[in-house]
């Protein structure tokens, strides 16, 4: 299945993009193989994205997080807020 | 009775106009972010926020609700901007009621911390650019700024 | 650049109409001291705050600056009440601005633990009493409040 | 020499006045020949006084200060404010 995982902020801008199609098995796929596709993608990221937080479905999630059709799944590098 | 609201708004937020708190607080502590003007060395115009918005206010809302609980709070609000605010602007506004001081700015405290680490926000700095905008009218006026807040 | 006011001024103190704070500050906050209901388990109408005028006026300006001073804060803004203040209003008020949070918030709870030993301000409970006043127009209010401000 | 020195809050409620006329030696009089006389005058305040600190013109005060006429004496129990 196919994913759109969304990028902000500085990662965002490194990208020079705002999501990243990435594409995942239909069955048992996890955070963790959705991570191994970004970095495959965008190797260049692959640096940042290592210190970087995965959500799904607006939470922080865990690597062996399942990954379900439909969720929604984002980068979330080092914030600033406030 | 708790109260408790998360605002994710676009550009500045105007100034305070809190009503009155609920029955039995001791302590009502506001905390203002404002954007300062120099980033580093350099002038900024301002602070463009991006927000991952359902997951901000969520994390927000979490947030506030720990910070409820665990401080024993009356009243949480939380205003974040979105979009750029101007130097001198406010970004971020805290409102916090609780019985007593402590409780107040113990969580106030905590609260920050914890949306620094954790609320999908990201600025980025608006430098100046000469030519971009005439010069300050009184060229004297002192800026000791630094940073962005904190 | 800095400021500095400290105001010791009869009854209680008007909602916050503060002003735009001086160029460079990244935190403002401020600290409404609000009078409770409850004094122990007995209902009070409100506190009779007594000041030693020139010495209060005296203890709080050398406090004000010396947080200044200690802390590198731009602003710091002292309100007092004298005289009766009514459960709910707002008997002190503090306002403190300075380039990052920190400092803001290390200030604001040095400064109202000194004023709180060294400024000779006293409290006194007016207790309710029966048929001194009709009883509240809406008797379900839930009243869960305490003590007096801290 | 006279001096009135001044009271406060719970201890000028229980005095029952709010100033208490003490009289010092005109040369070499000290807080602490103050603080005698007070205890002297209002002996049931005693045990209250010996917890109270001295203000002289708008300021504490050790006990040594020296006293001069038209000096401003205060006494200053527990505070209460906020």
């Amino acid at each position: 299945m196919r994913v759109d995982v969304l990028l902000f902020g500085p990662i965002a801008q490194r990208a020079g993009r705002a999501s990243v199609p990435v594409e995942v098995a239909e069955d048992g796929a996890t955070l963790a193989h959705v991570r191994a596709e970004l970095n495959r993608i965008e190797p260049e990221l692959a640096r940042d994205l290592a210190s970087c937080r995965l959500a799904v479905n607006h939470a922080f999630a865990g690597e062996n997080t399942q990954i379900q059709t439909g969720d929604e799944i984002a980068v979330i590098g080092f914030v600033s807020g406030g | 009775m708790q109260s408790l609201s998360v605002s994710i708004v676009d550009a500045p937020l105007a100034a305070n106009t809190a009503t009155r708190s609920l029955a039995g607080a001791g302590a009502v502590v506001v905390f203002d972010g404002v954007v300062r003007s120099l980033e580093g060395a350099r002038s900024i115009t301002g602070l463009r926020y991006e927000t991952y918005d359902p997951m901000a206010q969520h994390v927000l809302t979490a947030l506030a609700q720990e910070a409820l609980d665990k401080f024993g709070l009356m009243e949480i609000h939380v205003e974040h901007s979105r979009g750029l605010v101007a130097a001198g602007e406010c970004s971020f506004r805290l409102r916090i009621a609780s019985p007593h001081r402590r409780e107040a700015l113990d969580a106030m405290d905590w609260f920050i911390d914890r949306m620094k680490q954790d609320a999908p926000i990201w600025k980025t700095p608006e430098f100046s650019t000469d030519g971009d905008a005439p010069p300050p009218a009184n060229p004297v006026q002192p800026e000791p700024e630094a940073k962005v807040p904190s």
